[in-house]
């Protein structure tokens, strides 16, 4: 019987093959591959040979960036391939039991079911990817009608608009949130006040990177335009991976002009002509749309050769992830930008200097960016009125987990995680996980500590842990995230991640030993000290905290023993199963 | 004058070859004689452990009498060593993890070769093998580890008269090998 | 001349040289593995870790600076190195009683160095395979520690790129130039730099095992701390 | 019905277990010997390169570690297609494996079985081991540990260690000996040629001091299964396979070892991990035979140094119909090798090609190697199969101890039937199952090559088979 979708999905693969003729610049090998995959549904040997030619590239070029990105594969796992959400946050909502139900609806279909990294839909989670399309809240309702379409065998993209519909639910504006920017204004007021001028509102804002570690962007920007170099390039760092952030999703899909209003700014400041926007694999929903937004500012003079009819070109391409948390990491993303496998590289030399092609480059967050379209028309006295000595400003939460009103909240830095849990609805907290999987575990005792960079810094990801919770399956899901995203490049924190993952999963089963803790510890501090970049680093911050401020969840199960509890039963079931079904008849 | 130290041994899936090297102290076994009293040990007749100052532990974990042995050294021997590759990482015969345990059985006793009445051993009074070979701390807790296949004598020599002495055993590295 | 003070010692070094290489030329020797004088460094096995101004550093990625202050054999130096050295043991499948290598292993001898005497870490055994496709040289990955040493020599010496590391995480393993994944395919071949510069026994010449006496193997020879420093790299 | 269980057996090399069945009235009514560990070396060095296997299966066993890198690596020199070494690399073997030989038969009669002989097998037990011999005869312990320490450093110096050195390699060795390595050995040999004269006069002594017991414990009547040399004289690194039946008769002789599974297979029992070897032309039930010194020196024709053969003419003289039986022989036979062993070792430290630098040779690659060697406890079997990439595909190890599997049984039930039938069974009785066992010199380590373990425990077991008491012998 003939597929529906088979035309479709073959004008799709020559498109695809259509696009790769026309590409000879081998940093576009991701590109070219994310459209393969969305086209054939994996790459296919005879594409990865069309690859080779076009690129000049060899056969294990192309190999180690499929083998690395979490959305490519040479094999063809379904006609469907559906990833279910897998933060901490979607568990809160029962992932799991959806992921049974998806199983039982979907059983006689060819389509496979799998777990994935958190995909930024917390506040309105469980969520799940469809051939890379995200859907939000999905009900016993929606499975059925997801079943339904998938056995009529309809294409992803030409499902009912309403299940790619998301919310953007802001929930408390602050000064930022308040105001809006007519597109050109912030690049004009920068051309106005000229390189040196504008690097000093930012300074005196005290505008810092919002992916969570805070150096300064006026400084940034200065070390890029001081380093000689030919080209110059503005990144925005648009994968937003850390578990239980979704702010970025929401600019883009609401402030995409002042997202690259920011850049243009940034452009004018350093000089650089060509920008690039680092777009996570699950936000690829967003890509249709930024892209009008950029056609839009060309048509509108502001970008392209001559923007607002000055001396400044600069123009902007998006590119795509394909599922890798690491690629967060700014010199990662700079090679995940250059084609290659998002392994971090080594510092100094910073992106500053050496970046995208070896040339110097600025990499910031989708909200510096926007903050500083606000910040040039604004000024930095009205930024830095709010916040606290070494953090100006607002920023923006995004809030999830056992709270009443989950969603995108504006507070200005120095605010105390009470007050952010009054303002979302979180009550009989147990405990709050700020900034991440990679971030700090903020037990009820202390919610009096404050969100700044001299307390609690965070990326944006405020996770709200109820009473009902048991810590010990967040760690099991932070320690599972962070084997599967560690790059494997350096030795702690690949080795160190999988053996965490094996403790965490020890305890929670009720087998640990004070060996295995102090191994725990012993990993984690190494991890923390030793690590080549910031992932391994910040990955064992959770278990270190839990094992500084909570031990009693290692020995929930009674005092913990000296001796492993090493388990005979299991480890003797295979040679009893075989004693039992292949002595006997071959007698 | 104190009584003498009491000193068990066993070998579990290993080769017997760290007892040797226990052995190979050669003439310092007669020294050893004065001071040391052995318990359980392939090398008397004595079959458990019972209250000893140190036990010594040959061999990688296969099988349930195994792990059964070890934890009866854990609880009967104040002091635990284990030596040798095969009780610190799995040695030679963990290299059968990289197969099922099926498929090493079915390669022995059912599709080996030159074979009559392939069949699965399984009378009762056989141990049952584990799935998968451990290192012996991953079933109890261990003291003090001695690398090397064998461990060479002079370690073992270094360790026992440490211990007796109640020094805590430390070596060079040109006294550790691995193989 | 600009200088630096490793512990107790006071080491001229060249601007633009890591600390390693200034330690190396000094006769002082930091134990390490991806480190290799004749490629770029790429400090990702983290052993060669020396301590700046409180924190930890890979000395092989850090430019020695004028009168910087290290400590390289402090107790929790060696610490961390051990610890580093056990999860490479417990990571892969490292039978050091049956390998060709062993005497000769940059790995095993720079654990016994740092005083190792096991791996308390839990052991993953690994599932990893033997790639004997080629006419000269076995692959075995069960002992490849991702030092990433034959991908520089093939890339930057021998210009082929036979070599690559595929996967992440803890799939982050060594995969070879061709279709096939099988070393026998490429043009790999023993005049390639990349042929001798494996410092486990991953890469090794076929048909050809455990003929160097115990005794006379390279470490038995000389130790590690005298070999593996200026001049001396093999 | 009664169930003794003997677990482990003591002063043996490895692990294994008897178990007695016993009825209302004490009635033996079955003596079994298990072994219980496995280890599955057949399966998992499937896969590893052929020139790895001589050093990676020695591991099969540190007691006899050289007969298995021996074993391997006269099937690795079929492999890389050597049927001829050259003197130097052939002599090498030869004294590494005489060295083992001599280490092993030393350990095992010193420092597991003398104790039995000296003191009794109903002395106590805490003093009935190697630290008894110590201190009731330090002399002898001296000698004995001294005999074990000259063997063990031969092979140290022909394979650069004491336990699982690395030097033989496929198509030859790896190092010759030194003239400081060679001076050294042979500044003792004399003493350890007149020690291990003194150790077989001993064994005599005792052994005839009570002759009828002696002869008759654990009695069977088997076939007796070796190498032997082209002239029918006593070999241990090569030659042909000879067979003998119990009655004194030619099975076949000088066959080519190579064709071992045209003469011998394999049978499996529930109960062990251990197999049981036959010769096919007999059947499994006539089969069986036993291997190791009391074999060898029955098969052979002479030996081919004076001292041991004058021994073993004496030896022969213990039996009117030309063949020994005695199971406790096999300790006479054990020392009759020792002292051919150091003979032997002399002979080879005086010939210069030991010195020699020629030490290697290759020929053709073929498929399949089958090596065959005397390892101290009997005939051992390797056989390996590669791939055209030279990966192993399929290999199988007989070794020597499970040769005798059958055998040992058999002795057990002999011994169980006549000494411990309708008895109340106490400690020295169950020794007596060990003494048995022991006579062997079983190497359970090799032998669970395989599986895992062989511990003597006995359990008692009530008619419908439940175990009522168990009799651990601690």
């Amino acid at each position: 019987m003939g597929k529906p979708d088979d035309i479709q999905q073959s004008e799709k693969q020559t498109e695809a093959i259509r696009f790769i003729q026309h590409t000879s610049d081998h940093s576009l090998l991701l590109q070219c591959l994310i459209k393969i995959q969305e086209a054939y549904l994996h790459i296919p040997a005879d594409t990865v040979e069309l690859l080779q030619q076009q690129l000049g590239l060899s056969y294990a070029d192309i190999n180690v960036v499929v083998e690395f990105y979490s959305f490519l594969s040479f094999e063809k796992s379904g006609d469907y391939q559906i990833l279910i959400s897998n933060n901490i946050t979607d568990q809160f909502l029962g992932n799991q039991t959806l992921f049974k139900k998806l199983n039982s609806r979907l059983a006689d279909v060819n389509v496979s079911i799998e777990y994935t990294s958190c995909t930024g839909l917390c506040d309105q989670g469980p969520a799940i990817l469809v051939n890379g399309w995200a859907i939000n809240r999905v009900d016993d309702e929606r499975i059925e009608h997801i079943a339904e379409l998938i056995e009529q065998r309809l294409p992803v993209d030409q499902w009912p608009s309403h299940f790619f519909e998301k919310e953007d639910n802001i929930l408390r504006r602050d000064i930022q949130l308040s105001v809006e920017c007519q597109p050109g204004a912030a690049i004009k007021t920068a051309i106005q006040q000229g390189r040196e001028q504008s690097l000093e509102t930012l300074e005196a804002a005290g505008l810092k990177g919002r992916g969570g570690a805070g150096f300064s962007t006026a400084s940034k920007w200065r070390f890029c335009a001081q380093t000689e170099a030919g080209q110059r390039y503005v990144v925005c760092n648009a994968d937003e991976g850390e578990p239980g952030t979704f702010k970025d999703r929401v600019l883009l899909n609401q402030y995409a002009h002042d997202v690259f209003e920011g850049m243009t700014v940034c452009a004018a400041v350093i000089g650089a002509t060509r920008g690039l926007v680092y777009l996570r694999g699950e936000y690829r929903y967003l890509l249709p749309q930024l892209q009008q937004v950029l056609q839009q500012r060309r048509d509108d003079g502001l970008l392209g050769a001559h923007i607002l009819g000055e001396d400044l070109a600069f123009d902007i391409d998006i590119h795509l992830g394909a599922g890798a948390y690491i690629c967060g990491e700014e010199s990662a993303l700079i090679e995940s930008l250059e084609g290659k496998r998002g392994i971090p590289r080594i510092r100094p030399p910073f992106p500053v200097v050496s970046g995208y092609l070896g040339q110097p480059t600025v990499v910031n967050n989708v909200e510096s960016f926007w903050s500083v379209s606000r910040i040039m028309l604004l000024g930095a006295d009205w930024f830095a009125g709010v916040g606290t000595d070494a953090s100006k400003g607002t920023r923006l939460l995004s809030i999830s987990g056992d709270c009443r009103d989950p969603g995108i909240y504006e507070f200005p830095f120095g605010v105390t995680v009470t007050e952010i849990l009054a303002a979302c609805g979180g009550e009989q907290t147990q405990a709050i996980q700020m900034a991440g999987a990679a971030g700090t575990t903020v037990l009820a005792r202390d919610f009096e500590r404050r969100m700044c960079h001299e307390d609690l810094a965070t990326g944006g990801s405020f996770m709200v842990i109820g009473r009902q919770r048991n810590l010990l399956d967040m760690l099991a899901n932070f320690s599972n995230f962070f084997t599967h995203e560690s790059c494997g490049f350096c030795t702690p924190c690949r080795v160190g991640t999988q053996l965490i993952d094996d403790i965490i999963c020890c305890f929670k089963q009720g087998q640990g030993s004070t060996s295995e803790l102090q191994q725990l510890n012993d990993i984690a501090k190494l991890m923390q000290q030793n690590s080549f970049c910031g992932l391994g680093s910040s990955a064992p911050t959770a278990f270190l905290n839990a094992l500084q401020q909570s031990p009693e969840l290692f020995s929930a199960h009674g005092p913990l023993d000296d001796n492993p509890q090493f388990d005979l039963t299991a480890a003797v079931a295979e040679y009893e199963q075989l004693v039992a079904t292949l002595s006997g008849d071959l007698r | 004058m104190k009584g003498k130290i009491k000193i068990a041994t066993t070998s579990l899936a290993g080769c017997f070859g760290c007892h040797m090297s226990i052995l190979d102290i050669d003439e310092r076994l007669i020294d050893l004689v004065d001071i040391v009293e052995f318990n359980r040990s392939p090398l008397t007749d004595i079959k458990h452990a019972s209250q000893c100052d140190i036990g010594i532990i040959e061999g990688a974990v296969a099988n349930s009498e195994n792990v059964e042995v070890l934890r009866e050294f854990r609880r009967e021997c104040k002091t635990l060593v284990a030596i040798g590759a095969c009780a610190l990482n799995g040695g030679v015969p963990a290299m059968r993890n990289h197969y099922s345990l099926t498929e090493c059985i079915k390669e022995s006793y059912l599709d080996g070769i030159g074979l009559d009445n392939p069949m699965v051993p399984n009378d009762p009074d056989l141990p049952k093998l584990l799935d998968k070979v451990h290192p012996v701390q991953e079933v109890v807790k261990i003291d003090y580890f001695l690398p090397g296949c064998p461990p060479p004598a002079d370690m073992i020599w270094k360790m026992l008269t440490d211990l007796l002495a109640g020094r805590e055993p430390v070596f060079t590295p040109q006294q550790i090998y691995y193989d | 001349m600009a200088s630096i003070q490793i512990d107790d010692k006071s080491i001229d070094f060249q601007p633009g040289q890591s600390i390693i290489q200034a330690a190396s030329n000094a006769g002082v020797y930091i134990p390490h593995l991806c480190y290799h004088p004749e490629f770029t460094a790429h400090g990702s096995c983290r052993v060669c870790m020396v301590e700046v101004n409180g924190r930890q550093v890979s000395a092989c990625t850090t430019e020695a600076q004028d009168g910087m202050q290290i400590s390289h054999m402090s107790d929790d130096l060696q610490q961390t190195r051990k610890q580093v050295l056990e999860m490479l043991f417990a990571e892969g499948n490292h039978v050091c009683p049956s390998c060709e290598k062993s005497g000769a292993c940059t790995l095993q001898s720079v654990a016994e160095y740092c005083g190792m005497l096991t791996a308390e870490f839990t052991f993953q055994y690994p599932q990893r395979e033997i790639d004997a496709s080629h006419e000269d040289f076995i692959l075995d990955k069960n002992r490849c520690i991702n030092c990433e040493l034959c991908v520089r020599a093939s890339r930057d010496i021998d210009g082929k790129s036979v070599f690559a590391i595929a996967g992440r995480g803890g799939q982050a393993q060594l995969i070879v130039n061709a279709v096939d994944g099988q070393l026998g395919s490429t043009d790999f071949s023993v005049q390639d730099r990349a042929a001798s510069v494996c410092p486990v026994g991953s890469i090794l010449p076929k048909h050809y095992g455990f003929v160097t006496p115990i005794g006379q193997r390279s470490f038995d020879l000389k130790p590690i701390e005298q070999q593996q420093v200026s001049g001396h790299e093999g | 019905m009664t169930k003794i269980t003997i677990d482990p057996i003591s002063r043996v090399e490895g692990h294994g277990k008897i178990t007695l069945h016993q009825d209302e009235n004490q009635r033996i009514t079955q003596a079994r010997l298990h072994i219980s560990e496995f280890r599955g070396f057949e399966k998992f060095i499937q896969g590893r390169p052929y020139w790895e296997v001589p050093v990676m299966v020695q591991r099969l066993c540190g007691i006899c570690p050289v007969s298995h890198h021996l074993a391997a690596a006269k099937a690795m020199d079929r492999l890389v297609g050597v049927s001829q070494l050259t003197p130097t690399a052939e002599k090498m073997r030869k004294l590494m494996h005489f060295g083992q030989v001599l280490q092993s038969h030393a350990l095992h009669f010193f420092h597991l079985s003398s104790p039995d002989l000296l003191f009794g097998y109903d002395d106590e037990v805490r003093h009935r081991n190697i630290i008894g011999v110590i201190e009731d005869h330090p002399e002898l312990a001296k000698q004995g540990v001294l005999l074990r320490k000259y063997g063990q450093e031969v092979v140290r110096m022909t394979a650069g260690k004491r336990i699982h050195g690395t030097g033989a390699v496929p198509g030859g060795i790896n190092k010759h000996l030194s003239i400081t390595e060679r001076d050294e050995l042979l500044k003792d040999i004399d003493q350890i040629i007149s020690w291990s004269q003194n150790a077989v006069e001993l064994f005599k002594t005792i052994f005839l001091r009570n002759r009828e017991y002696h002869e008759q414990f654990a009695l069977i009547s088997s076939n007796m299964f070796s190498l032997v040399q082209a002239d029918g004289a006593l070999e241990l690194y090569d030659g042909g396979l000879r067979a003998r039946s119990a009655d004194n008769a030619l099975i076949f002789d000088q066959q080519n070892p190579e064709k071992y599974l045209d003469l011998i297979h394999e049978h499996v029992e529930s109960w062990s991990f251990m197999k049981f070897p036959f010769i096919r032309s007999l059947g499994v039930d006539k089969g069986w035979y036993r291997v190791g010194p009391l074999a060898r020196v029955n098969n052979c024709d002479s030996i081919d140094t004076p001292l041991a053969e004058q021994q073993r003419v004496e030896f022969k003289a213990l039996s009117a119909d030309g063949i020994v039986q005695y199971t406790l022989a096999y300790h006479w036979a054990r020392l009759i090798e020792v002292l051919h062993c150091a003979e032997s070792i002399k002979q080879l430290l005086h010939d210069p090609d030991l010195q020699g630098e020629d030490l290697l040779v290759k020929g053709d690659m073929q498929a399949v190697g089958i090596g065959v060697i005397e390892a101290p406890r009997g005939t051992l079997f390797h056989h390996y199969e590669i791939n055209e990439d030279g990966l192993i595909k399929k290999a199988n190890l007989i070794v020597s101890t499970t040769n005798n599997n059958q055998a040992m049984n058999e002795s057990i039930r002999q011994v169980a039937d006549v000494y411990l039938d309708g008895r109340e069974l106490t400690e020295p009785l169950l020794n007596q199952l060990e003494v048995t066992v022991r006579a062997y010199d079983p190497c359970l380590s090799c032998a669970t090559h395989a599986l895992g373990k062989m511990p003597l425990q006995v359990d008692l077991i009530d008619h419908q088979g439940h175990t009522t008491q168990s009799l651990s012998k601690a």
